[in-house]
């Protein structure tokens, strides 16, 4: 029989999965004896602790909060590392006058929190800048997932992904011309996004890496076919939401971003930016020892 | 009642006594099996002292003594047949709990049974029951997650629990501050004052209580989760959201209870103040509202609960980087789980109090209601 | 004739004070927009539209919310994922379950409380306890919880709204149980009734009232429940998904319509529990 | 036992009439049909006098005084009290009201039950004091000021609702069997207290009661009803001096009345068949 | 007016006492003081006995009512009742109750609540109906069986209360006034109605009253009782033969008893000095 494993996303579906539907849209997953159940995950369900209860078997999660987790002891292990490229940008509006890090003191910044904060931490620590509050440092809000502080006027930048909050500041007229653009990934401070996550007691049962492999092979075949067809991929992602909200049109911009960040020919851990992450995290302390055996070549290795 | 009590010493007993002399730790060879036996022995003492204690009941400090006794032989007993090597979790494990367990309940319906016959104080006596109780619960968590070996990220030990609450001491604080005092108070008072001044008008009018009580209804439905958001959104990140969630969601309860409360009074108190040509005002002073006031109370302590959760929940939408609500959510995606946890203990400690107060306020308020009178006309 | 009409006055009331509001809190960005675009000196009624026509205001007008509701119950299939009318049926299942385990849980804990001194001194105080929780804190833990043991669906969901629900029933029927006076307990005393007699033919029947009461309560809160506990997870749809994914992409139109609907339910839920409530009353021969 | 007796007081005087009823009638829907509590009713109670409703239960005497309280609407006929209808006669707070059943506020202690009406009269705490002080004494209470309804005996309780009911000084006083609960001895009592002070304040009073001997004692008139519809048989007008010593009871004139009332109440009553 | 009257029944026929009370005392405490409602009280009822209390009102006399039935707990002294205590005496459902207010259960028609004692103890249904139409028929009820009690007036509530209370056949009946709200007529049919059943059934009877000619008339033995603290202070022995027509209120025998009677409650009475 097939091979039964589930797969906890780190959000709603939308096409920042678009590999994994697609994959299974397409029964390239069938076609490796793998029977694939994607739970969606949402702002309240913190994959780490679904796949350390049970709840899943590989799990979809920033680096940052997968070595977090392994940190508190929840031994997870990267598998695979589709995304070589951060989305995360923090913008603000021209008329707030900032257009460098040093203009940031004294100003408000939104920033998401439930394990999506460490990148932002660490570049404020990077840069030295305070996140208490006090006038020569920067005032923290718990932004919501959108981009009405911005509108709002009660945060002077926020925290968007390229691939989508972007796209909704986009629709409501803002664009490079009005707005001060911070990207990650372009300043360096990325720190590693969407990867793959098991625990690490699985990986001593062969049958079990077997398995994986033959699912991020798929997996890596379907993000290859989203690549090359974003309408259908589009399509398939609003067809897989449940909830109905997704629109073809978002999710045909939120495809496009998405190639920009992903190297479907690799599934392979990039060390740099590997040690870089690990670097900032152990800078923050937010993880108190250099990790080990956070991560493993098994499965991509057998990939190639 | 006394057969009751009988029934649950036995059984307790003989449960306790089966946890110890199952196979497994009989004839446990673990390292720490020597030693584990030799505190067994004690233990089988007190329990068979305190169950035989528990069956003859001849004075009032006897069956205390044996309580006692076999209380804390039962609050060791889960310890003693854990402290076998591989015991933990095996069957003379549950079974210990439940020994444990029903041992706990029958020392509950004794000591209420000995209040209730006046042969112990009300007071002091009286808040050992919800403690032992509480305690029990916390001591079958504890077992439990251990035994189970439930993952602490699922759920952890209260005493992990407990290490935290010690050591994050100033979050818990300022959390505390920001989410309690400064939302869940103003908007528990504008939000009680609003529903009981609106329930006052639409009982007054019948205009509004055709027009406003429905579209009122339908409107302080709305799932208050919902309203947090665009809450947030007109009223910021500060606690003033918070506070006006608050509002919406203590409003409803308070209005409900007290348009049913208005009604409360029975007819003939009604014709006596018609006979008094008593004005609209009068009689709401003097009869609707005292008669209401059961009523409203249990209003008033619905939303004591209500409250909190409602500022928690809405700071779950955009915050300061402070709050009981911000710590919950943020702390569940770092997986500190315990300081999750600690952030719970101390709202349902807050929660519990404040409804500890009112509780207190309505039995001096509303003495005279039968509820309240109780068994003593 | 005579009930419609004042329903209508304040309806119609509330609609122009939401159109004018519609106006002053969309205001801002229209400007902002209007000053991108270079239009200036807009007439006040070409403006008052603009805001009332907005993709994402910050107050969608009513004419949006309805129309919204409109499209995603009448204008879909009933099976489509878009349609609101599915999604309202989702949670609608979840809170009537819930609101069955909570009421039934609420009026069992009430009797043993009434019946047994041990419940009522060591439950009452944690029962309170237990409400001070914070319910969406609890949630995601209590669906991941019950998703690593394989229970999933509509279960988790009305478990929540269980918990939520039990509550106002647990305090409203110990108070009502304990509601009859002195000498109604005495005659019953005299008959050396059973405490099942007692119950039944005595402190159920006064006790009814009271449980009407926090059942209109309790299901409102019923469905927050259900609300809450999709809110944790997107899974299986239903109305909270809905809130929570306009909620991401500043849907607020979405939004809006996904709280009225939601509002709706419960005031048809609510009056349906006061239906019962007449329908029991009427051969009680309580009076009007 | 017919209703000429009642028709030669009705017609004239009217303008000193305190309760005027014509052809008065009320009845009440209920699940199982109408129940005709009161029907035509005729009679009028001039200023000063004491009218004494006596009648088997259920006669319809409570819906009586509470149609002149204005506590129920009649279905027919008309009813004036001081010449103005029963609801502007009561905002005028022209009558005090014992009802059959206590109804004290539990929250309240005996006392602040007492102040009830003159707080809402507005009386000067003052002269609230004074008042209660005074009524309570009167109906022999003194020392349970401060007890709460629920812990008084029934007789108790009823007291304080007629001290009650006493405590501001209303012209017209209903009440409606208010010496029920009470022992022969008070009731002796309180029925000299009530007729000095009817004698000494000229108030009207409108009094429900099972008793005939009470009757007869305290009334310038006894009404007689009988049930099924409920309606007046007989009105008898007593001639015994307004000063009534307790030993007048024992004399000829007085025994000639009670008999007449109480023949009025046989012949009115469906018992006889019925056994 | 002293205690030998009662010393001489107790002692005597232990065997055969229904109520045996001995150096009874009750008392209620308050936040203002403790109320001694009852004081060495000692009474012995024999089986077939009618009982009447009779005092002033707040005297205990529902106090020692409620003793007996079990409802209150004596704090000194010892009661017995048929030689049990008063709560094995309860559990064997022993005596009826009327209590002095009717407590009749708003959400059952007068036909429900009068079976509430007989679903309780188990009747079959044939036996309920025939029961009910018989008892309320004893207190000329039938046509109101499908009323609610706040549709009937205080006397129908009244009777509707002591239907409930016979229509299962208690030996022993504790009567807290339970006429105290009927007029003469209905009075005095229920009396004779009352003396026919006691006369027939060999019940044994607990009547508390505040008529005296009721007292006399009624009873084989009267107890006198007095207040603060409540006490007992006079047991009459009534030697009127067991059948007794209505007129023999008019016999000097029976004159002769109630005069004594009046002057115990009288004695017993604060009301001389206070007024
Ligand atoms: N629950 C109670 N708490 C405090 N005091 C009480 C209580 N019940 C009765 N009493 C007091 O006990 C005394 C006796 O009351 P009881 O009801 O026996 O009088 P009673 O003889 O029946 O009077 P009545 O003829 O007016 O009914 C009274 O002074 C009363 O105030
Ligand atoms: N609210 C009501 N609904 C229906 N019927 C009623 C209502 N109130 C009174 N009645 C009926 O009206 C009739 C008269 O009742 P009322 O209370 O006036 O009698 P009453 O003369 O005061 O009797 P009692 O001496 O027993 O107090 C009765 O038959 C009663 O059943
Ligand atoms: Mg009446
Ligand atoms: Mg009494």
């Amino acid at each position: 029989a097939a091979d039964a494993l589930t797969l906890q996303l780190k959000w709603v579906t939308q096409a920042q999965f678009a590999g994994y539907l697609v994959a299974k849209e397409k029964g390239f997953y069938d076609e490796e004896d793998i029977d694939l159940t994607i739970l969606p995950g949402g702002p309240n369900i913190a994959p780490e602790q679904v796949i350390a209860g049970g709840g899943a078997d590989i799990i979809v999660t920033w680096m940052a909060a997968g070595l977090a987790a392994r940190d508190t002891g929840v031994p997870l292990v990267n598998i695979a590392q589709p995304f070589k490229r951060s989305g995360l940008m923090m913008i603000c509006p021209k008329e707030n006058n900032i257009n460098t890090v040093a203009d940031f003191p004294g100003h408000t910044l939104g920033v998401w929190f439930f394990g999506n904060e460490y990148p932002f931490f660490a570049w404020m620590n990077k840069e030295g800048i305070k996140t208490d509050g006090s006038p020569e440092g920067v005032t923290v809000l718990q932004q919501s997932f959108d981009i009405q502080p911005m509108i709002q006027g009660q945060a002077d930048c926020i925290s968007v992904m390229t691939y989508n909050e972007y796209g909704q500041a986009l629709d409501a007229g803002y664009g490079p011309d009005n707005l001060t653009i911070f990207n990650y990934t372009e300043m360096g401070n990325d720190l590693l996004e969407d990867g793959l996550y098991v625990m690490e007691d699985t990986l001593d049962d062969p049958a079990k890496v077997d398995a994986y492999t033959r699912f991020v092979r798929a997996s890596m075949k379907g993000w290859q076919y989203a690549l090359d067809n974003p309408e259908e991929a589009a399509q398939i992602v609003v067809d897989s939401d449940e909830t109905g909200a997704a629109t073809l049109e978002h999710q045909l911009y939120m495809v496009g971003e998405v190639s920009k960040l992903v190297d479907a020919n690799d599934a392979a851990l990039d060390m740099t930016t590997y040690d870089r992450t690990v670097k900032a995290l152990l800078d923050q302390q937010i993880i108190k020892a250099e990790p080990e055996g956070a991560y493993t070549t098994v499965v991509t290795d057998a990939l190639k | 009642m006394i057969f009751r009590h009988r029934i649950l010493a036995t059984l307790g007993t003989l449960s306790a006594l089966l946890a110890i002399v199952t196979p497994e730790v009989v004839l446990a060879d673990g390292a720490a099996a020597p030693a584990g036996r030799l505190l067994l022995l004690p233990i089988i003492g007190l329990v068979l002292a305190g169950g035989i204690g528990l069956l003859t009941r001849w004075t009032l400090w006897q069956p205390l003594v044996s309580l006692v006794l076999l209380f804390g032989s039962a609050l060791m007993l889960p310890g003693a047949v854990a402290g076998f090597a591989g015991a933990i979790g095996g069957p003379a494990y549950w079974q210990s709990l439940i020994a444990f367990w029903l041992l706990t309940w029958n020392f509950a319906e004794r000591l209420s049974a000995a209040i209730r016959d006046g042969r112990l104080p009300e007071t002091g006596t009286g808040v050992i029951i919800p403690i032992t109780f509480g305690l029990t619960l916390l001591i079958l968590w504890e077992a439990i997650t251990r035994g189970a070996n439930v993952p602490p990220v699922l759920l952890p030990a209260p005493s992990a629990i407990g290490t935290q609450l010690a050591n994050s001491a100033p979050i818990l604080w300022a959390d505390f501050v920001q989410t309690f005092i400064k939302s869940v108070i103003p908007g528990y008072v504008i939000g009680c004052l609003a529903g009981l001044v609106v329930a006052i008008a639409v009982d007054r009018s019948p205009f509004l209580k055709a027009g406003l009580l429905p579209i009122g209804n339908f409107m302080s439905a709305l799932p208050i989760i919902g309203i947090a958001p665009i809450m947030v959104m007109w009223f910021g990140f500060d606690w003033q959201s918070k506070a006006a969630v608050v509002v919406a969601m203590t409003f409803f309860p308070m209005l409900v209870n007290t348009v049913a409360g208005l009604n409360a009074a029975s007819s003939i108190e009604r014709d006596l103040m018609r006979t008094y040509a008593a004005s609209y005002w009068q009689t709401l002073l003097k009869l609707r509202l005292p008669a209401a006031g059961p009523f409203i109370f249990n209003a008033l302590k619905i939303n004591s609960t209500l409250a909190l959760i409602g500022a928690i929940v809405a700071e779950f939408f955009g915050t300061p980087v402070v709050g009981m609500g911000f710590r919950i959510s943020t702390g569940v995606g770092r997986l500190a789980i315990d300081l999750v946890w600690a952030e719970i203990a101390v709202a349902a400690v807050a929660g519990s109090a404040f409804y500890g107060v009112l509780a207190l306020i309505e039995r001096g308020v509303t003495f005279w209601h039968p509820s309240v009178r109780g068994g003593r006309a | 004739m005579n009930r419609i009409l004042p329903i209508l006055t304040i309806l119609l009331a509330i609609l122009a004070f939401w159109y004018a509001a519609a106006i002053w809190m969309n205001a801002p960005w229209q400007n902002t927009l209007n000053g991108r675009a270079d239009l200036t000196d807009v007439p006040f009624l070409t403006f008052a539209q603009q805001t009332w026509g907005q993709d994402k205001p910050v107050l969608p007008a009513p004419h949006q919310v309805f129309a919204e509701i409109w499209n995603a119950t009448m204008g879909l299939e009933f099976t489509s994922r878009r349609s609101l009318a599915l999604h309202a049926w989702i949670t609608l299942s979840a809170t009537l379950l819930g609101f069955v385990f909570g009421t039934a849980l609420g009026v069992g804990l009430a009797v043993a409380i009434i019946h047994n001194d041990a419940s009522d001194r060591s439950l009452m105080p944690w029962i309170i306890a237990s409400q001070t929780i914070p319910i969406l804190a609890v949630a995601p833990m209590v669906v991941v919880g019950l998703g690593a043991v394989g229970v999933t669906g509509l279960v988790p969901k009305a478990l929540i709204s269980m918990y939520l629900s039990f509550f106002p029933v647990v305090v409203g029927m110990v108070k009502g149980l304990r509601s009859p006076e002195r000498i109604q307990l005495d005659l019953m005393r005299t008959y050396d009734a059973n405490p099942w007699q007692v119950f039944w033919k005595l402190r159920w029947p006064s006790a009814l009232p009271f449980l009407f009461a926090s059942m209109k309560v309790g299901i409102a809160i019923s469905l927050i429940g259900a609300v809450v506990a999709e809110l944790s997870n997107a899974a299986g749809g239903g109305l909270g998904v809905r809130l929570l994914t306009g909620s991401y992409n500043g849907q607020t139109v979405q939004i809006w319509a996904a709280l009225f609907i939601a509002a709706g339910l419960a005031a048809v839920l609510v009056a349906i529990v006061g239906m019962a409530e007449r329908a029991v009353n009427a051969p009680n021969g309580v009076r009007a | 036992m017919s209703v000429t007796t009642t028709t030669s007081t009705t017609g004239t005087g009217a303008a000193l009439a305190v309760v005027q009823a014509q052809n008065l009638g009320l009845t009440f829907p209920t699940a199982d049909g109408d129940v005709v509590a009161l029907s035509d009713v005729n009679l009028t109670i001039e200023k000063g006098d004491f009218v004494s409703f006596i009648g088997p239960s259920g006669c319809g005497k409570t819906t009586f005084l509470r149609t002149i309280a204005d506590l129920e609407q009649p279905t027919s006929g008309t009813l004036r009290i001081n010449g103005q209808t029963p609801e502007n006669a009561r905002k005028d707070r022209a009558y005090g009201y014992v009802f059959q059943a206590p109804a004290l506020y539990p929250w309240r202690t005996i006392e602040k039950n007492v102040a009830l009406p003159l707080e809402i009269m507005g009386h000067s705490q003052a002269q609230q004091t004074e008042r209660i002080k005074r009524t309570l004494d009167l109906v022999n209470l003194s020392g349970f000021e401060k007890k709460y309804p629920w812990q008084l005996s029934g007789g108790m309780q009823q007291r304080a609702s007629i001290a009650r009911a006493l405590a501001f000084d209303a012209d017209l006083l209903l009440m409606d069997e208010p010496f029920g609960a009470l022992d022969e001895i008070v009731r002796d009592h309180l029925n000299s207290e009530l007729l000095k002070l009817w004698d000494r304040t000229k108030k009207t009073i409108c009094f429900v009661t099972h008793s005939i001997p009470e009757a007869v004692y305290l009334s310038t008139k006894i009404v007689v009803m009988s049930p099924r519809p409920g309606r007046v048989t007989d009105v008898i007008e007593s001639n015994l001096p307004r000063e009534r010593p307790l030993d007048i009871r024992e004399t000829p004139e007085f025994l000639a009345i009670a008999a007449r009332v109480r023949d009025g109440l046989r012949a009115g009553h469906s018992y006889e068949e019925v056994v």
